[in-house]
């Protein structure tokens, strides 16, 4: 059940020129796939709460990561260790736990921040697990050696092949589908989930992928995050997802 | 000993003078996770019309200074299906209070027909303002001799009590009040949202599927404040302020306007608590300036006004 | 290569289509502290009266969520001592416009008629819009058919270039717009303020002296842009937008929503060197998008908007 | 000349739980009396700047003394040193420095603000000089050892009798002026200035008021900040003064 909660921010640190990780300590908990909302300021511009996926969540400990993209997580790099932050969760439905015994899990730049904690559960109920993470440029494959570490095999693409397979993410995946049937899931920009749901129906595996969307509430009331869904009407993805079945948003 | 919060919309005697605004809080579950809805001086649920309702396409939220514009064009199951969520939230035993919406005159007469049978409905709030749907919507708001003629037939069609919400995209809202009133509205509800537009400087369209949307939040506060105080200067039924109310504070301001209860609309997005907190701190705004009931509070500032 | 930043409003060729909106810079010498005031496309100054006007009593200022509220109340010191103060802004060598305002439209005539042997006037704008003076003001701004006979008449008094200032407060902007065109405007600007009041919970009474305000800021701007946005679909004539601008960014998005041009007010107050900022800023943007002229940015919002 | 300046928080300290010292260094200048405008924060909520006298200044350095009493200062409270802030200033004008041998200089509360800096000018300028301080409380009275070792003669009164004397502290400027003829300053609240502006007609002194309003523009332009003054016109407070000759407002 979602609440809102005071948490007391232990860490927020820079992984990157872009990319931030924060550490709220509270009476929360969270499934992978979820997320929190962020009230960031307590004055009314911004105005909305921010939406971040839970990066990670054990023993009352939650982590976020974020890019900063605009004001609102200026604001929330500017907050000190010490200081206390509103947060509304858990929130939506999470990533299902599968039934194949291999899992592929595609990240996207910062789409890998929901992965982590995906990654821990999987390995933990004894799947198989192979991390694909791609982004532009070798900085923005932030924390790549914890997911590295965590699972069974691993492989990373750039787009200007600064490291890993110079091209996209998707790529990777093709070649591991070519060799076993897995669960995937995925979360980056749309164009590759796009990409990964195609890929997905061609060698017949499931396919779930966390969506993005310009929230209000973050908990159903409003109707503002729908995303169409492929029998013409409209799912929620703060509630209905953020985790979604490809089935459900993308036509094959 | 605790102020007295009751007060009297039409054949509505509510506990306390705070609701939610309708199209923010769903059919009310959303929010039963956070805290017992019974709570609530009152329910009010989401614009609910004849047929079901795809609503508009997204994008359909932009955030603004201190506000949201919003165009989610009515999106709703239908008069039939929403009967059975209303139905769900009888065991809080508060009013529910539901927004009625149409194309036209019959569109709304139905709406209300088919809701009459259900025990659970306390009052009907015409909603003569949405301005995200295209067709009629509009005009129903802005024209006194029309919003008249519609609240006539609504009023031989039910004898709960019968609240309009009015558009505050109107050169003169006091005249709009008035011919509510004299049609035989028993309460006014004001403001919905301002007309309203986005555009993405980068990417050089609006922002919005819909171009416009409706403003609300604490950036509408004074244009709603304004209306209130108008409004209730020139007509007798009860008015029910909303526009921006985010905190305590707030609704006593709405209440020293005037109005005789407060809806919070977007604030519940910001802070899902937002209600449950209005009405602790109008009671504790009470007791701090020892008043033993919210009643004193209605309309205090018009003196104070008019020295 | 610099781009250009040319505009034209009427017979006025302005270098840059940037200017600070009337009432919230003084008669410029403030604002000269802190820039070179030859910089901007144009001066507007604040609104003149053919009397002296002592203004409203205070408190005229309620700061709100993202804007604020006031109450000025036209004080200024009649239009035969504003000329001197006018006649000395000709050094900066940029248009100066001068917002006219008053009661009855031989009030406007008149002072139209005494600012007409002034070489350092270039265009005129009709304040018809004023929501804090009590008489007249705002009826002349809300309906068409008045606003079509003041400015018939204005038109016979003067060749200059004529701007009519429209009232956000009307059920119609684009009936009023279309008025004012049809009886000879050379162009419109949009929109002044909202009306608003203000509140303090604690001492129980309305904020500002003359109870209700003019509400500007960021707040409004997504009513600005909406009301831009129609106005310009409706009218040939060059429309001047403003309401809420802070940045450059909120500049671009008034061109894309089709303003020829844009004024900044109440961003002064917080930030003095905002009009230069924003000239530098819209050079930045049109550099970035790689268009050689700010011309090409008016209006593109509306082809984008359309599929 | 204001302008707009960039300034670096070189310290943001508690002087008491209401009251706050805040000092900036960068490229400006001003004069006792006058006053700056602060850029609480960069969202537009709040949206105006806040306004503050100039506690004092030297070799760059620009103090600031502030009460807590909404949530522009509490914005201000939590900005830390190292941190920069934008300002806008000098703004107003100060205080003339007088024509007698001695002045009186009346504190109210934290209407003390402006007046370290002029009470150090007029010392500078061989003054002898009186300093009487009035609060609620004496844990209001801020900084009165730095005052007491100033001025030539000082004196305190709370309402509470908690330290210095039981009363008014017009009642201190009464005495004073029992005994000597004497420039008058005063700022606090303005019941204290307007019987500081009849005690000093009664006695036939000069007498300087720094007035306070809500300010919009702060530098004249909006004319949301007048007072009546004494001829039926309105002056602005941001402009005209904030200290003016008390006969310019008030009735005697
Ligand atoms: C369920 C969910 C989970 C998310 N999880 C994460 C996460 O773990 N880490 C992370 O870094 N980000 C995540 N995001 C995105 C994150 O919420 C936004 O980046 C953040 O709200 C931006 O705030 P801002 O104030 O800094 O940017 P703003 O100033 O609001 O916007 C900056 C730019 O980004 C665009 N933008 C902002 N939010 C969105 C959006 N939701 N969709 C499309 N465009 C947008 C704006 O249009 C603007 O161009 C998630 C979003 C959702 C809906
Ligand atoms: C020229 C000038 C010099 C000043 N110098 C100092 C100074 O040196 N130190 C200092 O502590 N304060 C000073 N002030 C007052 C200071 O500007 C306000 O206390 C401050 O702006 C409050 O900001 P806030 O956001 O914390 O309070 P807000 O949240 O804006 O307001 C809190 C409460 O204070 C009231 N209030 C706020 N500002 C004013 C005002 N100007 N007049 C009357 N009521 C007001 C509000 O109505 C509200 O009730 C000065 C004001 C002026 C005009
Ligand atoms: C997302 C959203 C949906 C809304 N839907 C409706 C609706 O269906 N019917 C209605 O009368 N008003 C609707 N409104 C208007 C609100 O009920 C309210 O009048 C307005 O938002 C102002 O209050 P606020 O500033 O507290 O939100 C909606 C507002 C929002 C933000
Ligand atoms: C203090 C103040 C005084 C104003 N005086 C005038 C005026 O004299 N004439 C006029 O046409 N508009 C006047 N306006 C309206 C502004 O010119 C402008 O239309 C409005 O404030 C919206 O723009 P903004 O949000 O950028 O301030 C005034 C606005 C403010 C804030
Ligand atoms: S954000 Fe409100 S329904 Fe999803
Ligand atoms: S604050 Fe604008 S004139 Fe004084």
């Amino acid at each position: 059940m979602p609440r809102k909660i005071t948490m007391q921010i232990t860490a927020n640190e820079a992984l990157s020129a872009e990319v931030r990780r924060i550490t709220l300590t509270g009476d929360i908990t969270a499934q992978p796939g979820q997320f929190v909302q962020v009230a960031v300021t307590a004055a009314h511009d911004p105005y909305l709460n921010r939406p971040f996926s839970v990066h990670d969540w054990r023993d009352g400990e939650l982590t976020l990561l974020y890019r900063l993209v605009g004001r609102g997580t200026a604001i929330l790099a500017a907050r000190q260790p010490g200081e206390s932050v509103t947060v509304v969760g858990p929130l939506g439905r999470g990533f299902p736990m599968g039934r194949e015994h291999s899992a592929i899990i595609v990240a996207g730049g910062i789409g890998a921040a929901p992965l982590l904690f995906l990654l821990r559960r999987l390995q933990a109920a004894g799947k198989e697990t192979a991390f694909l993470y791609g982004a532009q440029t070798a900085a923005a494959l932030v924390l790549r050696e914890q997911f590295q570490a965590l699972a069974t095999t691993y492989a990373e693409s750039t787009d200007d092949g600064s490291r890993g397979r110079q091209g996209q993410v998707t790529e990777l995946l093709q070649e591991v589908l070519l060799k076993q049937k897995a669960d995937i899931y995925a979360c980056g920009p749309e164009p590759m989930l796009r990409a990964v749901a195609k890929l997905a129906a061609a060698y017949q595996c499931r396919c779930y992928l966390s969506l993005e969307a310009r929230l209000a509430c973050g908990v159903g009331a409003c109707l503002g995050c729908v995303v169409p869904a492929r029998d013409g009407s409209y799912l929620r993805v703060c509630v209905d997802g953020p985790v979604f079945a490809a089935e459900e948003v993308f036509a094959p | 000993m605790m102020p007295d919060l009751t007060v009297t919309i039409g054949q509505l005697v509510l506990k306390n003078p705070v609701m939610p605004a309708s199209g923010c809080f769903g059919y009310g579950e959303e929010y039963a996770a956070f805290y017992d809805l019974s709570q609530l001086g009152a329910i009010v649920v989401k614009g609910t019309t004849v047929e079901p309702r795809l609503g508009n396409a997204p994008v359909r939220i932009a955030e603004t200074a201190a506000g949201i514009l919003n165009a989610i064009g009515l999106q709703n199951p239908g008069v039939v299906a929403a009967k059975d969520r209303i139905r769900q939230l009888a065991r809080y035993g508060t009013p529910v209070i539901v927004n009625v919406a149409g194309n036209s005159s019959s569109d709304y007469q139905r709406v209300i027909e088919i809701l009459e049978d259900e025990p659970t409905v306390a009052a009907y709030e015409i909603n003569i303002s949405c301005p995200n749907v295209k067709q009629g919507g509009l005009a129903f708001g802005t024209d006194p001799e029309v919003v008249a003629e519609l609240i006539n037939k609504l009023r031989s069609a039910t004898h709960r009590t019968l609240i309009v919400k009015l558009s505050p995209n109107v050169t003169d809202i006091v005249a709009v009040a008035q011919a509510a009133e004299s049609a035989g509205a028993d309460a006014l509800s004001l403001i919905n949202t301002l007309v309203g537009m986005a555009i993405d400087a980068e990417k050089r369209r609006p922002v919005l599927a819909n171009l416009t949307g409706g403003l609300s939040g604490p950036a509408v506060k004074p244009v709603a404040l304004r209306m209130v105080w108008q409004v209730t200067e020139a007509v007798q039924i009860p008015v029910i302020g909303m526009g921006g109310i985010s905190c305590a504070e707030d609704a006593v301001e709405f209440l020293l306007a005037g109005a005789s209860a407060v809806a919070i609309g977007t604030a519940n997005f910001v802070n899902p608590t937002v209600c449950p907190e209005v009405i602790a701190g109008l009671s504790e705004y009470l007791k701090r300036h020892q008043l033993r009931s919210v009643q004193e509070l209605i309309g205090l500032a018009k003196a104070a006004g008019k020295n």
